[in-house]
């Protein structure tokens, strides 16, 4: 049951691409691609919820040979567990929403159906890369997701800015990608498989290593973790997806936000088993640093749609750090309400530049013309984020809609709440919780001064998230509309629009997430190599919210009820428990005063007016610049490419300020420069050359010849004489 | 007299042959070295044949083999219709070239 | 008897085609294209008749030749002779549909040349006896030349009189290894007994035999190197390469086709079929020896991976572009040969065959480009997406699966030439990674320059790509995508061959 | 067998005796005949070549191979060699005459004379080939060289062919005159003229210490010179670049293959003969030293022709190349030497004929000898530039052309020999001169001429075209070409 299940999950979507795809051969299109597409994603829906009783506590690899090299083999497969099937449903749900929402959103695009094609193929590739048992087949979903983020960035691709952020996207997460492939190749040249389950499976094989030899196995674990820091946009790879925002909405919501991203964190989830000390701690780290870098940048952008996505980053960079201190199951139910609220929030800011977009003819290419025609000037791909704002995207232009936008205005405050972590009724605040307090925990049992660090930094980025949430919401549909010509223009969006909208807030509530309180639902895979008590630290947190989510609800802590099974109450375990109970009641009181606090000064700075956001700006303008410039992280890369080339600035007649425009055209123009010369020096001179020189001396020899043939025929005779002279000599000397 | 006299003596005419082929700037004078080389050839021959090869005794009386006189007269021969040949082509290059300076005769090279 | 009517069909077809009046062109292409039909059926039989579970040679014709040197003409088939043939026979067809209508002047000559260029490469894939393989090998030499040489572009003689010195420069040190190996191939512990052969088959076992003259480490080392670069130059490996991208900007888009489907793949064909099979002491000088050789052949591979790439990058010829694009990509054959284990190997010979497809594709999409345009400046184009978009899907194919992209062709045979290489030698293969990132640049650059952005106003009225020219490149991508899918496909033909290929290096 | 008596000779001396016959049949029809115009001389000579051709094989058959006869007292001998050498050359006469019927710039007056002299040649060299005495040796030479200095001469007014004559002949007299030097020296050393004995009678005079090694090597050195200069072996090979461009195209192709073959007959009989004597190798290893004349002359030949414009002079130094390719075989004493010398001729002689073939044409009918006169050909001529493309490539040595194979047996007899070095230099020739026989294609094929208009060629030159390009193309696939010089040997 379970495989013809998932293959009519993987095959519903691929086919409905596959449709498109041999249609235009033929120059033809499907004539309802739209329905094809939304109609295939909501199968996969059903098959995904059929999953979920398949799913058994022994989950068995179901594997087919893939390649047979004699000695090595490649096997393909699929492996259901719950993380599976929560990804699958995960995916699959928001996927159909998107589609729905795009149905309304996208209408009267010119590549309409091409759209929904694409979103299809993502479909696909996610799912592919969720059900998939072994390294290979994640990475070929993982390079497939890459594609279609890809293709759908740039979708819109006579904007020079879509096509320099769809080729920006895809060549930043192939450096991470060229890391985690060199990590396979590791663990390939170690354990001769690339299967990750079963007796001979990678895992298996980790387990059997002494503590002895895993200084290999954090390299190879880090090297994973860089396909996860491209793909999911952490630092120092994060530049990508602000970019990304260059594609239509809904995908900023499907890719952007809720799936694709995310598929970095389920990425090191599925490899917990590998990760040894060193390289949890390298991933939550970069996982704080991430969140908090974003959150800062995102409290001073005004493209609502950046906002969102510097929030993604930060929002990542909690999961990261939440996997990385060990929090398996918190990171993995964090994904899963990001992913709604996060979906919510950008359909919900697609809705609102819907809004404001609906005067203008829909993205057609006229109006493309218009916004891409000063930049096609030079073939460059010169592009300075934030630096010019799409009118209708930038939140300076906004405010009042709440009375314009009811419904869009009342999920997205929902999303809003949730994100924040405003306690309680609303799933966000859980997850972060959990996430807190196992970090939190982490650190009092080990009194580790990395994780105490680790647990500060998720704090301040909750506070500050709240803090930047909230100024969007103000600034968006609180007070007076500060653009009033488009605020008359703007209008509540159509149904087909609005009630994925509705569908999403409702998921923002922890009910729906019941899978998650199903108490032994979600198990950890065993860390082999991270010396811990698993058992007293794994118990509270494998069940969120404790079995009945009643009492959660009414504010009793959950570490209470953790009581109910700490486990075998070793001694150990015991004050492990404790510890983890305290932590939890710590992490807990001080997440909601963060909370509270980031909402109160954005209620007073973005609401009430009491303090100027300039006003700070201007007095702290250092650290407003350093946010504001993103950390200059483009232009410290750029600094890094000027510094390569700088000795060649002046042949380059306009250096790129984008980070992989700047590798490209950097290394373009340095190839082209260097290279050129360097083949033109190489090729033309050094292998060329020489096989030139050579012909030239035999040319030169050949004249020299000529010229002993004088034509005087004394001068021959001379030669037979000294010929016969020259061969007796020879003879003597020899 | 013996073979070494015959023998230098005809080494002797063979370089003056070669020298003259090789310095006069006159066709016939060329002719003439060439005729010089051919007979000293024939002097060695008759030499050698007068010297080396074995006489044979016949009727008691000892008799010559005369090999080498005879490739001597084929020698000669030779050079005679060599000399007609080379005269006729000289008469032919004055014709063409007004001269028969041999350094003259270099349209022909490289 | 199967395989040398596939093999000589062509040549028929070249004199059939010389007798056809110079005037009834259409006549011509038609019997040209069913000329080169025949051997594709031919080789799809015997691709699915080949049995699988057997390495060992099928359908070998051994009759004796010139019995003067004991020259036989000895051919058969092996998993990896027959997916090249395979390979060979699918350009053939395809070549003749390209070159349909782009063919101004001499079309008469042109297809009996191309008739004579495909008996060559087939006969090549073919053949079982060194001299017969090495007469096959520079059969191709002579229609090559005139097919460049006269229906090139406007630097064609220099482009060709340069492909026929180099090739021609390395087959002579070939010819002297041939030589040497001949005259040794009756020596045992210094005596000279028995017949000389030139039998591939035969002298791969006596090379193994010891005692044997031809096992001589040594003698084995310098035949080695004779061979090698008489194959390096094909493939061609640096710095042997220059010829190569003067030889693809000048040739005709069909020729182009072949030069980078097929005479490219003769080169590491060699290498796997002698250099690798019949020294392979000769060859653990050059992977797995010590000193400054040591690792010499995978840092070959390296270099042409990453000089290739870079080159590709700092292009403005789209087809220049192609043209070093495939030396990047040979590079993952050579190190995956470098290798020598299973892994390697295999995914080198599945990237030659892969690449086979994809260079094929990616130059009759220019090819395409060129005859609407007239001109292959990349930054020339511009937005031309809108315009073709369905050419512009293929073409996106094309570049997906060549910057070896998982779930097409082209990242198989690469990523597993990887693997097998980095459990050789780590820091050559992870520094030859960058070569998948500058490929990934160089192609999505490429793409952005040509297809995506403002649609230039020079090409408002772009035609779109026709039935015919679909047709060319229909087959070629859905090879691309079922071997990127379900490589065991062409796996399997090999696969059992490689193993053996690998015993007998491991035994070194 | 005992060397047999004149009288008794004569029967096996029929193909000469034919060729002298039908040489004096020429001159007297040349005199009946009052229609200048007429070719019946050409075809009288024909037949004559036809007649001496079956008279050849039938005096064949007469010998049983291995087991040669000695005629008129052992001063010629008739062997296989000799046979082969002698068909050889028949064939290339004929086809010299065919070019001279086809050939616009001989003088229709003279033609009696130059058929005779033709046919008188090719008597001459039938004696170089069988030739086993010092006597017999230099009168076969000397009628060579004298009637070929005619025959480069030929053309009246023309100061090129009275130059090339001119040349010729200084340089062939000095050359023979110096060659005549050394034959005396080793006459006197050996007390006779009989090549069979001269080994012996050396070889034991060296042992004694009669003379010493000196004089023997002088007189080699000097007999080198007359045979070197035959066939245009460094440093013996200046006149000929002159002469061929100077004579009469037929007449080069005649000189470039047929004077060379039988020079190369002369030579092979001479040293293996005379001095294929282990002892006197092991005093005097005059093999090293041609290997290196033949590495001299194939590298000379080659860099010459590179720069050259005139296609006949090219084809001059060309020839000079394969003559030097040929000479590699005669390095070494061995079967596989002698057989691949007599296979390389065959190859050479189609190929080498076949390319000055063209070249008559096209001076005919475009009437240059320039390369740019070759411009176009192809669309103005196709099949003759096909067939000039197959004889350059074979001339280059492409496979699967003839001229490959003949290289093929060339290099593997030398590395047989571990001579690498030689193979390797001889082999980088090969690709040197892929070079100059390509520009000439590149004229036919890349390049277009101002005038377009196609070339007309009578269906009998195509056929004659063919008979050379046909035989250039399948010689090498053939097997029977390398077996029937087993049978051919020299003792």
């Amino acid at each position: 049951m379970v495989v013809p299940l998932i293959s009519i999950i993987l095959l519903a979507p691929l086919a409905s691409f596959a449709i498109f795809a041999l249609l235009g051969l033929a120059k033809r299109n499907f004539p309802r691609q739209d329905y094809l597409s939304t109609f295939a994603m909501l199968v996969a829906l059903g098959c995904s919820l059929l999953l979920i009783q398949e799913v058994t506590s022994e989950p068995t690899p179901l594997t087919v040979e893939w390649l047979s090299l004699g000695s090595v083999n490649f096997s393909m497969g699929f492996y259901l567990d719950s993380v599976t099937v929560i990804m699958l449903i995960v995916v699959t749900l928001v996927s159909s929403l998107v589609h729905i929402f795009s149905i309304g959103y996208m209408h009267g695009d010119p590549r309409y159906s091409r759209f929904f094609a694409f979103l299809s193929l993502f479909s696909f590739s996610m799912l592919f890369l969720v059900v998939s048992d072994n390294l290979l087949g994640i990475y070929i979903g993982w390079e497939l997701v890459g594609l279609c983020s890809y293709l759908l960035i740039g979708f819109w691709f006579e904007k020079d800015t879509a096509a320099n952020a769809c080729k920006k996207a895809f060549l930043t997460t192939r450096v991470g990608d060229v890391g985690m492939f060199i990590g396979m190749m590791m663990l390939f040249a170690e354990f001769r498989t690339l299967s990750l389950y079963g007796d001979t499976g990678i895992f298996e094989a980790v387990a059997t290593l002494e503590s002895g030899q895993i200084a290999w196995l954090s390299i190879a674990g880090i090297l994973i973790f860089c396909g996860a820091v491209g793909k999911s946009a952490q630092v120092p790879l994060h530049t990508w997806l602000p970019d990304a925002m260059e594609g239509p909405t809904p995908v900023s919501a499907l890719i952007h936000a809720a799936t694709m991203v995310a598929a970095g964190v389920y990425l090191v989830a599925r490899m917990f088993p590998i990760l040894t000390p060193t390289s949890s701690l390298v991933i939550a780290y970069v996982g704080g640093i991430t969140a908090l870098v974003a959150a800062t940048i995102a409290i001073v952008r005004f493209d609502i749609k950046r906002v969102l996505a510097y929030s993604t980053i930060s929002q990542l960079g909690y999961m990261m750090l939440a996997i990385g201190a060990g929090s398996y199951v918190a990171g993995l139910f964090h994904l899963t309400t990001h992913a709604f609220f996060k979906a919510l929030l950008f359909l919900g800011s697609g809705s609102v530049i819907h809004a404001f977009h609906a005067m203008h003819a829909h993205h057609d290419d006229a109006e493309h013309t218009e916004d891409a025609a000063h930049e096609h000037a030079d073939n460059s791909l010169v592009h300075e984020h934030g630096s010019e704002i799409p009118p209708d995207q930038d939140m300076r232009n906004m405010g009042g809609l709440r009375r314009k936008m009811p419904l869009t205005f009342i999920t997205m405050l929902i999303a809003t709440l949730s994100i924040s972590g405003v306690p309680f009724v609303f799933s966000g605040f859980w997850s972060k919780d959990k996430i807190l307090g196992g970090v939190l925990g982490r650190a009092m049992e080990w009194n580790s001064v990395h994780h105490y660090i680790l647990f500060a930094m998720a704090l301040i980025a909750a506070g500050i998230t709240a803090f930047y949430m909230f100024r969007l919401i103000f600034m968006t549909f609180f007070g007076e509309p500060r653009n009033q010509e488009m605020h008359d223009m703007a209008h509540e969006s159509p149904w087909v629009m609005v009630v994925p909208l509705i569908v999403l807030a409702v998921l923002s509530f922890p009910v729906v997430n019941t899978l998650w309180f199903n108490k032994d639902y979600i198990e950890p895979p065993p860390q082999h190599h991270i010396p811990a008590p698993q058992h007293a630290y794994v118990s509270p947190d494998s069940k969120i919210g404790d079995a009945n989510f009643g009492f959660s609800l009414f504010g009793v802590s959950t570490a209470q009820a953790a009581e109910e099974d700490a486990g075998p109450d070793t001694a150990q375990a015991d004050d492990a428990y404790h510890i983890h109970h305290r932590a939890h009641n710590i992490a807990m009181v001080l997440s909601i005063c963060v909370a509270g606090l980031g909402i109160l000064l954005s209620w007073l700075f973005y609401h009430r007016r009491r303090f100027s956001a300039e006003g700070v700006a201007t007095t702290f303008r250092p650290v407003y610049n350093l946010f504001w410039n993103k950390y200059y992280f483009d232009e410290f890369y750029d600094g890094v490419l000027v510094a390569l080339t700088v000795w060649k600035s002046r042949l380059f007649a306009k250096f790129d300020l984008s980070f992989i425009d700047g590798i490209v055209n950097g290394v373009g123009k340095i190839t082209r420069d260097i290279f050129a010369a360097f083949i033109g020096f190489f090729d033309n001179r050094v292998v060329d050359g020489f096989v030139n020189r050579v012909a030239e001396v035999t040319w030169a020899a050949g004249g020299r010849i000529r010229k002993i043939q004088t034509g005087a025929i004394q001068t021959y005779l001379f030669v037979v004489l000294g010929g016969i002279v020259l061969i007796i000599l020879i003879f003597r000397l020899f | 007299m013996s073979l070494q006299h015959y023998l230098v003596i005809s080494s002797i005419l063979f370089s003056l042959g070669i020298f003259a082929v090789l310095t006069r700037k006159n066709a016939i004078s060329i002719l003439m070295g060439i005729e010089l080389i051919l007979n000293s050839c024939n002097l060695n021959f008759v030499a050698f044949s007068r010297f080396v090869t074995p006489a044979e005794t016949i009727v008691g009386s000892e008799v010559f083999r005369f090999d080498g006189q005879i490739i001597a007269i084929f020698g000669i021969v030779l050079a005679a219709a060599e000399a007609a040949v080379f005269l006729a082509i000289i008469l032919a290059i004055y014709r063409e070239f007004g001269s028969i300076r041999p350094d003259e005769v270099d349209t022909l090279k490289g | 008897m199967l395989l040398s009517l596939m093999i000589f069909v062509p040549l028929l077809g070249m004199i059939v085609v010389l007798l056809l009046p110079r005037e009834s062109e259409e006549l011509i292409k038609r019997a040209t294209l069913a000329f080169t039909l025949v051997p594709l059926v031919l080789a799809v039989v015997l691709f699915v008749s080949y049995d699988r579970s057997s390495a060992g040679t099928q359908y070998f014709v051994n009759v004796p030749w010139i019995d003067a040197f004991n020259i036989n003409y000895h051919i058969g088939i092996d998993g990896l002779s027959v997916t090249l043939l395979l390979l060979t026979a699918l350009l053939g067809p395809i070549c003749v549909l390209a070159s349909w209508r782009n063919i101004e002047k001499g079309l008469k000559a042109y297809m009996a040349l191309f008739l004579l260029l495909e008996t060559g490469m087939l006969g090549f894939f073919a053949a079982l006896d060194l001299f017969l393989f090495f007469v096959f090998f520079e059969l191709t030499l002579l229609p090559m030349y005139f097919l460049i040489g006269v229906w090139g572009g406007p630097r064609r003689e220099y482009a060709a009189i340069k492909f026929f010195l180099y090739t021609l420069f390395g087959s002579v040190l070939m010819l002297v290894a041939m030589i040497a190996v001949y005259l040794n191939s009756n020596v045992i512990n210094g005596v000279a007994e028995g017949v000389r052969t030139f039998d591939i088959p035969t002298l791969i076992t006596l090379a193994g035999t010891t005692g044997h003259a031809l096992a001589d480490s040594t003698f084995q080392m310098w035949v080695f190197l004779g061979f090698f670069i008489g194959f390096a130059v094909k493939v061609p490996i640096f710095p042997f390469h220059t010829w190569l991208p003067d030889a693809h900007v000048e040739a005709p888009t069909a020729i182009s086709v072949i030069l980078a489907g097929v005479l490219l793949k003769m080169g590491t064909y060699g290498i796997v079929r002698i250099n690798m099979a019949m020294f392979p002491e000769g060859l653990a000088i050059f992977t797995n020896g010590v000193g400054f050789w040591g690792n010499s052949l995978a840092l070959l591979g390296f270099i042409n991976i990453v000089y290739g790439s870079f080159c590709a990058l700092a292009q403005t010829d789209f087809k220049k572009l192609v043209a070093y694009s495939s030396i990047g990509h040979m590079g993952f054959v050579i190190l995956g040969l470098a290798a020598g284990n299973s892994a390697g190997i295999n995914g080198a010979i599945l990237q030659m065959f892969n690449h086979g497809v994809i260079s094929a594709m990616l130059f009759l999409l220019v090819g395409v480009l060129y005859d609407r345009a007239h001109h292959r400046e990349i930054n020339g184009f511009g937005g031309i997406a809108t315009k073709m978009p369905v050419y512009t899907g293929i073409t996106t194919l094309a570049f997906m699966a060549s910057l070896g992209l998982p779930g097409l062709s082209g990242f198989v045979g690469e990523a597993l030439s990887l693997l097998g290489a980095f459990q050789e030698f780590e820091l050559i293969t992870i520094l030859s990674t960058i070569g998948i990132v500058v490929g990934a640049a160089y192609f999505l650059w490429t793409l952005q320059r040509v297809f995506l952005g403002q649609l230039n106003p020079k090409y408002e009225d772009l035609p779109e790509i026709n039935k015919r020219e679909i047709l060319t490149l229909v087959p070629l991508g859905i090879l691309t995508i079922v071997l990127g899918i379900w490589p065991n496909f062409a796996l399997d033909m090999f696969s059992e061959s490689v193993t053996n290929l690998v015993n007998v290096l491991d035994a070194i | 067998m005992e060397p047999l008596k004149n009288i008794e000779s004569l029967a096996y001396f029929s193909p000469e005796i034919l060729l002298v016959v039908f040489a004096a049949a020429v001159i007297i029809a040349d005199l009946l005949i009052k229609n200048r115009e007429s070719e019946l001389v050409a075809y009288i000579s024909l037949v004559g070549l036809g007649c001496s051709l079956v008279a050849i094989l039938i005096t064949n058959s007469l010998i049983n191979s291995n087991e040669p006869i000695p005629l008129f007292f052992g001063m010629i001998r008739l062997d296989g060699f000799a046979v082969f050498f002698k068909i050889l050359l028949l064939l290339a006469t004929a086809a010299t005459i065919l070019f001279s019927l086809r050939s616009e710039e001989l003088d229709a007056r003279l033609k009696g004379e130059y058929y005779a002299l033709l046919l008188a040649v090719t008597f001459g060299m039938f004696l170089m080939a069988s030739s086993t005495n010092l006597l017999m040796i230099f009168i076969s030479l000397e009628t060579v060289s004298l009637t070929s200095y005619i025959l480069a001469g030929f053309l009246t007014h023309s100061p090129r062919s009275s130059e090339a004559a001119f040349k010729y002949i200084t340089y062939g007299a000095v050359a023979s005159g110096t060659m005549l030097f050394g034959l005396s020296m080793i006459f006197g050393m050996a007390g006779t003229g009989d090549l069979s004995q001269i080994s012996s009678q050396i070889a034991s005079v060296l042992a004694s210490g009669g003379v010493s090694t000196l004089s023997v090597l002088i007189a080699i050195t000097f007999i080198l010179a007359g045979i070197g200069y035959k066939i245009a072996s460094v440093p013996f090979h200046m006149w000929s670049p002159d002469v061929y461009e100077g004579a009469p195209i037929p007449i080069t192709a005649f000189l470039s293959v047929a004077s060379k073959a039988a020079g190369f007959a002369l030579f092979l009989r001479f040293f293996h003969v005379g001095f294929g004597k282990p002892e006197i190798l092991q005093s005097i290893d005059w093999g090293f030293i041609l290997a290196i004349v033949s590495a001299l002359t194939m590298t000379v030949g080659n860099l010459a022709a590179l720069p050259q414009r005139n296609v006949k002079r090219l084809l001059a130094y060309s020839s000079i190349a394969h003559g030097g390719y040929l000479l590699m075989g005669a390095v070494l004493l061995t079967p596989e030497g002698l057989g691949a010398i007599f296979f390389y001729l065959i190859v050479y002689l189609f190929m080498n004929l076949g390319a000055f073939y063209v070249v008559v044409l096209i001076a005919n009918e475009a009437g240059t000898e320039m390369i740019d006169g070759y411009r176009g050909l192809a669309t103005r001529a196709p099949l003759v530039a096909g067939a000039m493309a197959i004889f350059l490539f074979s001339l280059t040595g492409i496979p699967p052309l003839a001229g490959f194979f003949g290289k093929w047996v060339l290099f593997y007899a030398v590395i047989g020999e571990g001579l690498y070095w030689l193979a390797f230099i001889g082999l980088l020739n090969s690709v040197v001169s892929l070079y100059y026989y390509a520009r000439i294609v590149k004229a036919m094929y890349f390049e277009t001429s101002e005038d377009t208009n196609g070339l007309s060629f009578s269906t009998g030159t195509f056929a004659l075209l063919s008979v050379f390009a046909i035989p250039t193309i399948f010689i090498g696939l053939l097997n029977i070409f390398y077996t029937f010089s087993d049978k051919i040997t020299l003792q």
